[in-house]
């Protein structure tokens, strides 16, 4: 299966979610999906471009979408939800306004026909999940986990059209597949601060402290994500986050990209998926998976070796 | 200080300007609080997003082109996702930011957020792609003695683990890219003139 | 020797966990006069009952008491089942060993001790009932309605097209009442006029309603079924049955400067002619032209024949010669056997109410005085194409069209210092139809604003209206009061809050219409104290359940239709009066009617004494429904009166009691709850 | 009155009409509220039935209070009943002096259909206050005389 693929900055550019890359990319390979980058993709603009200037995110992502159009892809895949939902909005309002899709024609000085439909990574092994439920060679040992989506998976609405926008499910099933426990919570899609890493770091303490609180009032052992944003947010700032909560001390709790989760359900090693780099230690989470492969999976990953 | 209504303030060209970008009536919202509800940074507002409407449908300008709210709004869209009404309020939000840019108006206590855009912006406009280092250096040259020593430590760690990286990432066609901020320019100036 | 059954009811638990009900059964078993004694589970339940009636078989009861729930609840389950096997449900009682005990005592001991005494009391009491049949009165088919407004005539057409005369009485020349006034109706826009005078034609035309205009409701006596109203018909000065209502008159008539009450006194000076001013009528007139009678009516307060006995244009003029300058009122006595009452409501006008009201009104509004301040009513008038103006939206001071209008909510209504504490309910509604009424006539060329406190547009399509209001008429709602209004130039300055921006904001106004209260009738004491039905502080009458009987007083045969029970828009108004009627017709179902015997009576005895009663009448003095009648004794051989004494009329007597506890001589007694029983009662208190 | 408040329990008498007072005790019933368990109720149509020997019987047979509870002014079902009664007791105030008991042990109030809460906290007060008064002795010899010893 070859697909189209629109990394974004976080995972190429960035490297401060380089490992979602790495992991993106091993563990869809692994899956058997063969990614195909665009050529000479820019910068979606999220989040600065949809914060100030409507017209230029718009024109910015019918570049993208134009160049996906001409390589002949149907379904883009942006593992960014971010970058998704800029692809995705921008999609939709050309197509429900013409005198928009003039405009951004104009300013990309490409034609865009609307034949493309960018989709997440969640959405995308959501779809393919009959796959993956035959490619895993082992189940994660049921591992409690909170999946936290994030605000931007399935909203706005009307243009990314997948799941519920309140109680979404699309993560929570793919991680039982994959062996895990996922946790009834409160907070899937509250916002994490998003953008403002750097500019307001103390909301981003405030909001990633009610978050991981949530979690850990639920009982998980780790959140998993699927954002770039949600991860460094979330992963980074724990420290301050508790302290913010007025809690004694730091929460500690390891933030799982899903392709990781993925790739070590298909077999792949931690290092593989770059589970060493994030600024929580993950090595408890990897240990709890200390369960044996399955004989043939091991077999088969042996012959691979 | 009594605020004068008038058909010319409630029935005014800027309204009629945030409806004309919004696509429907600021009147279409009654106000229910439901944005505000929810909102995630609705602690840091005096005006929270319903009153940021309520302000557009009164016809005052100045106030809420001034406001922080839209500048800490977050853009997570939940309150678009939950109203009632399909205000759309984070397109409110978003509207305001845009005005607030072209009339100099941008609050001078949120210049941390805006300038973080900027350096955003402008290391996409130069490179096509964001430069996370450069980005980094851009925003806090832009006010060293504040922002220098910030996330010092954050930023260590993130080098003994590899990110970000120290060369940016630039494509082919930039020229493409700066001919697209160009066009979309906002119609006076991206200039901040704090007030 | 009385032979009472006693039967305890453990309710489940809710009475047997408190109280001990095998010791209560026990111990009555051992008090004098009580034949039986039993405790059952529920005694409510079929098998409950059949314990009871075998028990008056087997025992031959001659009386019975259950102790169980509040008598409110299961009085006539367990009458009924005496009444079954033959014992007077009257002499049948409960002693309330729930609501009054178990429920709310916890000690067991206490509970039970007072459960013993609770029963014992009815015990004696049921020693000293008597046995009562319900009383039968007689029913006369025919109904009085009070008020010809839009909920009168409802009431009136239902009866009537039932197949039931109706009287239906109005103060005022025509009947319509405010329904006719207003411009179009909320939510659908229908002109009023269009929906309301094809139903005052029918009234007209029905041949079983006999239909009193200008006449008022003198006296009401008798009681359901048979009252007897006495209708005052005040003198119109027209002959009604010579005229023939060709306007001849009123357009000769030399006294034009009246404001015209169904203008609601608005006057605006004519855009066409400055000198003309427009809103006035004659004193000889009809109220507006689809009036019904068709027929004048002088207004004799401004006629010159009458003020200054100088005038006679209108009967010259008259082809028919029905001007009668010498006719008088006349009052009528009719007979009906219920009354539906439909007397409307009026609008509060600020301040100048004062006088016949304890309430003062808005000095921050000008008392409104200023002439570009109206109240609902009139700017209905200055919207209607019938008013002054035809329609056209213009300001009373200088006959200009108003720009900017602001419609303030809640004058009166919802203030507890000022005015009323209730909703006016219909404001809302009401003020959403005049913006958008008035920006459909400026074609966009003018603002309203709308200062209110809560939108109240509860009912079909109606948030939906006000909602169009705002967002397609582009009305600027504001949230919050007004404080001041004052003129500044030729404009009002209109200061307020609107609260959802945390602002004072002020606005500079061409005209301000004011959303004052709907109140009750000035005079809707008098006819409650007339018709005997209670009334709330707020002077409107009471229904006898909020709930489960709201179109019936507490007067049997007196039913309420419309807003003379409070605030109602036209559905609401309608649907209470199509309600009365159906009450009405149902109770026209039977020939005669049954009623509790819970009456007074007074003591008789066989000549010479013929009765206690020494005729000082001093219970006519107290009772409040006139159920107190004098009957003469005579001598049969020569016909001298030998004595007058009180007699109670049943039909008309309620059951309080006030002659009973205040007659000198102990010759008037409650049935029911005669010094008998009561003081057995009292006295069944120290039997510990 | 020497007795410890303690171990004095009042017997109150009341009178409510059924149409007011007697549903807001019902309601304080179904509301599961809690009072005092020393409060007898006796129904009748309206207050105005109540005759001023009843409650002179009542002293005579052992209570230590009286309570008269009915609609509130304005309120009677009977349009005016409760009105006569207030009249009635302004005068019978000056008689119950005369016979030797305290205006204090006889108490007017007014408890409307809805207010249970009302009714609990009204029996409370009276019980309360009648506790502190200590029986009602006036009578004793009377009823000692006609009717045998008490409890």
């Amino acid at each position: 299966m070859k697909l189209g693929y629109y990394p974004g900055c976080a995972l190429k550019a960035h490297a401060t979610s380089l490992e979602y890359g790495i992991a993106t990319d091993a563990a869809l390979k692994s899956l058997g999906v063969e990614l195909s980058e665009i050529p000479d993709w820019n910068c979606c603009g999220a989040s600065a471009a949809h914060m100030t200037n409507l017209d230029l995110t718009r024109a910015l992502n019918v570049r993208n979408l134009a160049i996906a159009e001409a390589a002949g892809y149907t379904d883009l895949l942006a593992p960014c939800p971010l970058c998704a939902k800029e692809l995705c909005l921008a999609n939709h309002e050309v197509k429900e306004d013409p005198k928009a899709l003039a405009k951004a024609q104009e300013a990309a000085e490409m034609v865009y026909r609307g034949t493309v439909r960018p989709i997440t990574l969640i959405q995308f092994l959501y779809e393919q999940r009959e796959l993956v439920q035959r490619k895993i060679t082992r189940k994660l040992p049921g591992i409690k986990v909170c999946c936290y989506y994030g605000c931007l998976h399935t909203r706005p609405k009307e243009a990314m059209g997948f799941d519920d926008t309140e109680q979404p499910v699309t993560l929570d099933q793919l991680c039982q597949i994959l062996g895990l426990e996922p946790l009834e919570w409160s907070h899937k899609v509250e916002c994490c601060g998003a953008g403002f890493t750097m500019s307001r770091s103390d909301i981003v303490a405030r909001l990633t402290g009610r978050i991981l609180a949530a979690a850990q009032l639920a009982g998980a052992e780790a959140i998993v994500v699927a954002c770039p944003m949600c991860h460094a947010n979330l992963d980074m700032r724990q420290g301050e986050a508790a302290a913010d909560a007025g809690l004694g001390k730091d929460f500690q709790m390891p933030i799982i990209y899903l392709a990781q989760a993925l790739g070590l359900a298909l077999g792949l090693t931690p290092e593989q998926l770059s589970l060493g780099t994030h600024f929580v230690d993950t090595s408890a989470f990897v240990q709890r998976l200390g369960g044996e492969p399955q004989p043939a999976a091991a077999a088969r990953a042996a012959e691979e070796k | 200080m009594r605020l004068q209504l008038s058909r010319g303030q409630v029935d005014s060209d800027w309204k009629h300007e945030v409806e004309r970008r919004l696509g429907h009536k600021s009147a279409e919202c009654y106000q229910c609080g439901k944005c505000s509800a929810g909102c995630p940074v609705a602690y840091e507002m005096f005006h929270p997003v319903h009153a940021m409407v309520r302000l557009v449908q009164l016809g005052r300008m100045d106030e809420a082109l001034r406001s922080r709210s839209q500048w800490v709004c977050v853009a997570c869209e939940t309150c678009s996702t939950r109203c009632p009404k399909d205000v759309d309020p984070a397109r409110v939000m978003t509207i305001l930011r845009e005005m607030a840019q072209e009339h100099g108006t941008v609050n001078a206590n949120e210049i941390d957020i805006y300038d973080f855009h900027q350096s955003f912006l402008s290391s996409v406009a130069r490179f096509g792609r964001v430069y996370e280092l450069g980005l980094v250096a851009f925003y806090k040259l832009k006010r060293p003695f504040k922002r220098g020593p910030q996330d010092m430590l954050t930023g260590l760690r993130m080098m003994r683990r590899g990110k970000p990286g120290l060369l940016p990432h630039k494509i082919q066609n930039v020229a493409a890219i700066r001919r697209i901020f160009e066009r979309t320019r906002l119609a006076k100036s991206s200039d901040r003139k704090p007030d | 020797m009385s032979r009472i059954g006693v039967f305890i009811c453990h309710c489940g638990e809710n009475i047997g966990s408190v109280v001990d009900c095998p010791r209560l059964a026990a111990t009555l078993r051992e008090h004098p006069g009580v034949a039986y004694a039993a405790d059952y589970r529920y005694m409510c339940s079929d098998p409950g009952q059949s314990l009871i009636k075998k028990a008056i078989e087997e025992h031959k009861l001659t009386g019975v008491v259950v102790a169980a729930c509040s008598p409110r609840m299961h009085e006539p389950t367990f009458r009924n089942a005496c009444a079954e096997k033959g014992l007077n449900p009257y002499l049948c009682e409960m002693a309330n060993v729930r609501e009054h005990c178990s429920w709310v005592h916890v000690d067991k001991e206490e509970a039970t001790q007072k459960a013993i005494q609770l029963t014992r009391m009815m015990v004696e009491k049921v020693k000293n009932d008597e046995p009562l049949r319900p009383i039968r009165v007689p029913i006369t088919k025919r109904a009085l309605v009070i008020g010809g407004g839009i909920a009168g005539i409802q009431a009136a057409l239902d009866i009537a097209n039932a197949g039931h005369e109706v009287l239906l009485v109005e103060r005022l020349p025509s009947i319509g009442g405010h329904m006719a006034q207003l411009s179009e109706t909320f939510p659908t826009l229908d002109c009023s006029q269009c929906i309301m005078t094809p139903r005052m034609v029918e009234v007209a035309r029905s041949p079983r309603i006999k239909l009193l205009t200008y006449s008022e409701v003198e006296s009401v006596d008798g009681y359901i079924g048979n009252f007897k109203v006495k209708i005052r018909q005040k003198a119109r000065s027209v002959d009604m049955a010579k005229c023939t209502g060709c306007g001849s008159c009123w357009q000769k008539c030399p006294s034009r400067k009246i404001p015209n009450e169904f203008d609601a006194g608005l006057l605006v000076p004519d855009p066409d002619d400055p000198k003309k001013t427009l809103g006035y009528r004659t004193a000889i007139y009809i109220p507006f032209p689809q009036a019904v009678p068709n027929k004048p009516v002088i207004d004799r307060e401004h006629c010159l024949h009458y003020q200054k006995g100088k005038c006679g244009v209108c009967a010259k003029v008259c082809p028919t010669g029905a001007v009668d300058y010498a006719q008088e009122d006349v009052v009528v006595e009719e007979k009906v056997g219920s009354v539906v009452v439909a007397t409307g409501y009026q609008v509060w006008s600020v301040g100048k109410a004062a006088k016949d009201y304890p309430y003062i009104g808005y000095g921050e509004y000008g008392y409104g005085t200023h002439p570009n301040i109206l109240d609902g009513l009139q700017f209905e008038r200055l919207l209607s194409a019938s008013g002054p103006t035809g329609g056209r939206v213009l300001r009373p001071s200088d006959g200009k069209a108003p720009e900017t209008v602001v419609f303030l909510s809640c004058v009166g209504s919802r203030d507890n210092e000022k005015g009323f504490t209730y909703c006016s309910k219909i404001c809302c509604m009401y003020l959403a139809k005049h913006a958008m009424l008035f920006q459909h006539k400026v074609h966009g060329h003018g603002q309203s604003f709308n200062f209110y406190m809560d939108i109240r547009a509860g009912g079909k399509s109606y948030d939906e209206f006000t909602r169009r209001t705002i967002e397609e008429d582009g009305c600027v709602y504001l949230r919050g009061r007004v404080s001041r209004i004052y003129p500044r130039g030729d404009k009002l300055v209109v200061q307020g809050a609107d609260t959802l921006s945390n602002a004072q904001v002020e606005i500079e106004a061409d005209l301000v219409v004011l959303a004052t209260a709907m109140i009750a009738q000035s005079d809707a004491e008098a006819l409650a104290r007339k018709l005997k039905i209670p009334y709330d502080k707020d002077r409107f009458f009471s229904e006898a359940h909020p709930k489960l009987r709201p179109v019936e007083s507490q007067t049997a045969g007196v039913y309420l239709a419309g807003a003379c029970q409070g605030p109602k828009d036209i559905p609401e108004a309608v649907a209470s009066a199509s309600a009365a009627a159906s009450k009405v017709c149902a109770l026209f179902s039977a020939s005669e009617l049954e009623r509790e015997p819970v009456v007074a009576s007074v003591h008789r005895a066989a000549p010479p004494v013929f009765s206690i009663c020494y005729g000082c009448f001093f219970c006519e003095r107290v009772c409040p429904y006139g159920a107190i009648e004098h009957e003469e004794f005579r001598d049969r051989k020569t016909g001298a009166l030998i004595k007058t004494v009180a007699k109670v009329n049943e039909g008309l007597c309620a059951g309080c009691g006030l002659c009973a506890a205040s007659c000198r001589a102990n010759a008037v007694t409650l049935k029911g709850f005669n010094d008998e029983q009561l003081f057995a009662v009292v006295s069944a208190l120290d039997e510990d | 009155m020497s007795q410890p408040e303690s171990t004095f329990e009042p017997r109150i008498t009341a009178f409510v009409c059924t149409w007011c007072t007697y549903a807001g005790a019902d309601l304080a019933g179904t509301s599961r509220l809690k009072y005092a368990s020393n409060v007898r109720v006796i129904r009748v149509p309206c207050t105005g039935r109540v005759d001023p020997l009843f409650i002179i019987k009542a002293f005579e047979r052992g209570a230590d209070g009286v309570l008269i509870s009915g609609c509130h002014p304005g309120d009677c079902h009977y349009t005016a009943g409760n009105y006569y009664a207030r009249r009635r007791w302004i005068v019978f105030r000056d008689l119950l002096l005369y016979l030797g008991i305290e205006p204090e042990r006889l108490q007017f109030s007014w408890v409307s259909a809805a207010e249970g809460g009302k009714w609990a906290d009204l029996v409370n007060d009276v019980t309360t206050r009648l506790r502190t008064l200590g029986p009602f002795e006036g009578y004793r010899a009377l009823i000692g005389a006609s009717q045998g010893p008490i409890g």
